[in-house]
């Protein structure tokens, strides 16, 4: 049981800051970026009318998360941040369940993946508000619906990355921990794979789209 | 009350017949108090399952506020009896209590475990049909 | 008046027994009286199929009690088992493994009432449809019992695990604190689930041919009900296996107590919550069958920020843990 | 072990925030529930304005989600300040 959120860490130590370097969840990130870029290589390399395996897999994807992104947004929006949506989506997806491989764990099972994805769908949803209302507009809307209502505005905005990130995060790690636990009193007996498929392919997939369509109904928000 | 007695019957003769069944393999791997363990809390929970049934009737016909109270006094004399064996396999070292409390799960299992082989054959055969 | 180290740990032990079973009756009874009630209307408005109402009533109640066995088997243990080696800490522990499981079996017992009486009803209603409601039940009913396996998963690990080597002056604190987390954070989740799964045996008889797209809805729906009672696991595991330095401090001792309990607390009303929302979505799939990929849509938006509150808990009890 | 009195204020200080807390996501996790399972009735009964319903929803949905922003803000600020 000693193994219970312990990560594998590099620490550099410069300008007299520790820096800490979570190697094993960075390896894992790369392993998924490359099998997504793999896999796009392989469902763009024969494109035809009949679509192969590959590129039937990606044409789902594409179609799925197209329609939603024209049912939050407008037309033109959706054709600019459609690939954002799609590409969170299939990343956090092959994240969650990465996990199920032996000797692999989710990237998502760490805070710092996931707050950074939060971090990031805060900064590009608020910076496609100011582009499209302009700043005036922009700022104006937190000072609804009364003037001394601006701090909490505020702190509901910044609330929402700690909520989307610390969902995804407590989803999968809750799952990681419970197998472990699981596997450590039952000596690895029958249940864990089940437990391994509800929580890492079910729950991840489930915990995937849900931090995607939030990402697009803040984008959304903010143009609205 | 027929149809409750048929349901009775089917999974209280299914659940004995496998727990017999499980219990005669460990005899013969020597793992005798597994076996017995089973046994004992699979003839509990056979009877806890039919005192269940014939008291049912008895919930019916009143508001729910009574029916309420009277689950839960029969809920407390039935579990009084399911103690028994759990109080048993922990003073005596002949029954296992693992094995016990699987026992005492085995009418469940049995039920579950019926309706899951129905729904993959009925998956099955529609699958053929179309 | 003073006690020795032995009469404390029997004082608890017999308490938390107490309270395991008694608040474990409790849940389950509620959840029968619900099906008793509704099977007495489905009775009285078609007395024909009274044959086919017994019959599924007895089914559910068979798994609607799991979650009572569950606390049946811990509070026995609890009594009847050899405590080993006395320690003061073992009687905060066996107090804690009794208040997660007597907890944690309210709302399985509670939610697993629901789809048993709405499938009575249903049946009732529907009676060709009786094979497969049943069905949907149990599964509905099998899915409401994981958040009392949580706490009975918790409530062993409190029971078995040896805690004679840590502190005792911030550690009973800990150990209280992760009893509560899991099992209040349960009863939410676990009645949450049961309204969703109650919703789905009401659709499947309004509407026979939803039957797979009712049930797909209502498993998400369900799963993610349970997220909450994921949460409070999660902080019930880390209080359990973190070690916290020795320190008489009062302090030191409330942090630990004080994250069970805001996680705990915090876990209820989300996972009421997110069940509610999933009710409503599960029950217009039925009747809407065009739109389930809509509805189940809005219905994830919908749950996942109703959740955001269990998960400001979770930042609570986190920061309470490891950074105070 | 004597309990001095700006010990048993920090100790209730951290007690009190996860009271706070915890107590405080109970309304608004039942409020917010209630709330998406309205606006998942009326797109089930109008599911062509399924896009503005759910807009509508989230709207509802933050606000009464403040009162559990209140609870955090309070419970940090038991936590950091106190």
């Amino acid at each position: 049981m000693e193994e219970l959120g312990k990560i594998h860490q590099l620490v550099v130590t410069a300008f007299g800051y520790e820096l800490r370097f979570n190697l094993e969840v960075i390896s894992w990130t790369w392993i998924v970026i490359i099998c997504l870029l793999i896999f796009g290589y392989i469902a763009k390399r024969n494109r035809s009318i009949v679509p192969g395996i590959f590129q039937n897999i990606g044409e789902l994807f594409i179609e799925q998360f197209y329609g939603l992104t024209e049912d939050a947004l407008d037309k033109r929006l959706a054709r600019k941040y459609a690939p954002l949506i799609c590409a969170l989506f299939m990343f956090l997806l092959f994240c969650n369940i990465l996990g199920i491989f032996p000797h692999l764990g989710e990237p998502t099972s760490d805070l710092n993946t996931t707050l950074s994805m939060g971090i990031m769908g805060f900064v590009i949803a608020h910076y496609v508000g100011i582009r499209e209302k302009g700043f005036k507009a922009y700022i104006k809307a937190y000072f609804q619906p009364i003037f001394f209502m601006m701090p909490l505005n505020v702190i509901g905005e910044l609330s929402k990355v700690i909520s989307i990130s610390f969902r995804l995060f407590g989803n999968i790690m809750g799952g990681d921990i419970i197998v472990l636990v699981v596997s450590y009193l039952t000596l690895s007996l029958v249940l864990p794979p089940f437990l391994i498929g509800f929580f890492f392919i079910f729950i991840g997939a489930i915990q995937a789209f849900v931090f995607t369509m939030l990402t697009l109904v803040y984008i959304s928000v903010q143009v609205k | 009350m027929e149809a409750i007695r048929e349901t009775e019957k089917k999974y209280c003769s299914l659940a004995l017949t496998i727990a017999v069944v499980i219990a005669i393999v460990c005899f013969i791997l020597a793992f005798k108090p597994l076996g017995k363990g089973l046994i004992l809390g699979a003839v509990f929970s056979i009877a806890n399952f039919i005192i269940m049934g014939e008291t049912l009737p008895m919930r019916i016909g009143h508001n729910r506020r009574r029916s309420t109270g009277i689950s839960f006094v029969s809920i407390f004399g039935r579990y009084a009896l399911m103690a028994i064996p759990l109080a048993l396999s922990i003073k005596l070292s002949q029954f296992n209590l693992a094995a016990t409390v699987c026992g005492l799960f085995m009418i469940q299992l049995v039920i579950l475990t019926e309706h899951i082989v129905n729904l993959i054959q009925m998956k099955f055969r529609k699958t053929q049909l179309l | 008046m003073s006690f020795d180290t032995a009469t404390w740990i029997q004082v608890a032990t017999f308490s938390a027994g107490g309270l395991a079973m008694g608040f474990g009756a409790i849940g389950a009874a509620l959840g029968e009286g619900y099906t008793a009630g509704l099977a007495n209307e489905g009775l009285s408005s078609r007395p024909e199929k009274s044959g086919d109402i017994f019959k599924n009533m007895l089914v559910g109640q068979a798994i609607a009690e799991s979650a009572a066995i569950f606390a049946l088997v811990v509070a026995v243990l609890l009594l009847f088992l050899d405590p080993g080696a006395p320690y003061l800490l073992k009687a905060s522990a066996v107090l804690a493994a009794g208040l997660s499981m007597g907890f944690g079996a309210i709302g399985s017992g509670v939610g697993a009432g629901f789809p048993a009486g709405q499938a009575c009803l249903g049946i009732a209603r529907q009676p060709a449809v009786s094979g497969t409601l049943t069905t949907n039940m149990l599964i509905g009913s099998a899915v409401c019992q994981t958040p009392a396996i949580f706490a009975m998963v918790v409530a062993l690990l409190l029971m078995f695990t040896d805690f004679s080597s840590m502190p005792l002056a911030p550690t009973w604190a800990a150990l209280l604190g992760a009893g509560l987390s899991t099992g209040l954070a349960a009863i939410g989740s676990g009645a949450g689930g049961g309204l969703a799964a109650g919703a789905s045996c009401e659709g499947i008889a309004r509407q026979p041919v939803s039957v797979g797209n009712v049930t797909t809805t209502m498993l998400v729906g369900q799963a993610v009900s349970q997220t909450p009672a994921i949460f409070g696991l999660l902080i019930s595991f880390i209080l359990i296996f973190s070690a916290f330095p020795e320190s008489a401090a009062l302090s030191a001792a409330m942090a630990p107590l004080g994250a069970g309990i805001c996680m705990g607390f915090g876990g209820i009303g989300p996972g009421l919550g997110n069940g509610l929302t999933a009710e409503q979505a599960v029950r217009w799939v039925a009747r809407n069958l065009e739109n389930t990929g809509g509805l189940t849509r809005t219905m994830l938006v919908g749950q996942a920020v109703s959740q955001s509150t269990a998960i400001y808990a979770m930042v609570v009890s986190l920061v309470l843990i490891f950074v105070i | 072990m004597a309990i001095e009195g700006a010990e048993l204020v920090k100790a209730a200080s951290l007690l009190g925030a996860g009271l706070a807390m915890g107590l405080g996501a109970i309304g608004p996790g039942v409020g917010e529930g209630l709330v998406g399972s309205k606006a998942c009735e009326a797109i089930g009964k109008n599911p062509g304005e399924a896009g503005l319903l759910t807009r509508t929803m989230l709207v509802g949905q933050a606000v009464s989600e403040s009162t559990g922003i209140y609870s955090l803000v309070v419970a940090l600020l038991l936590l950091f300040v106190v």
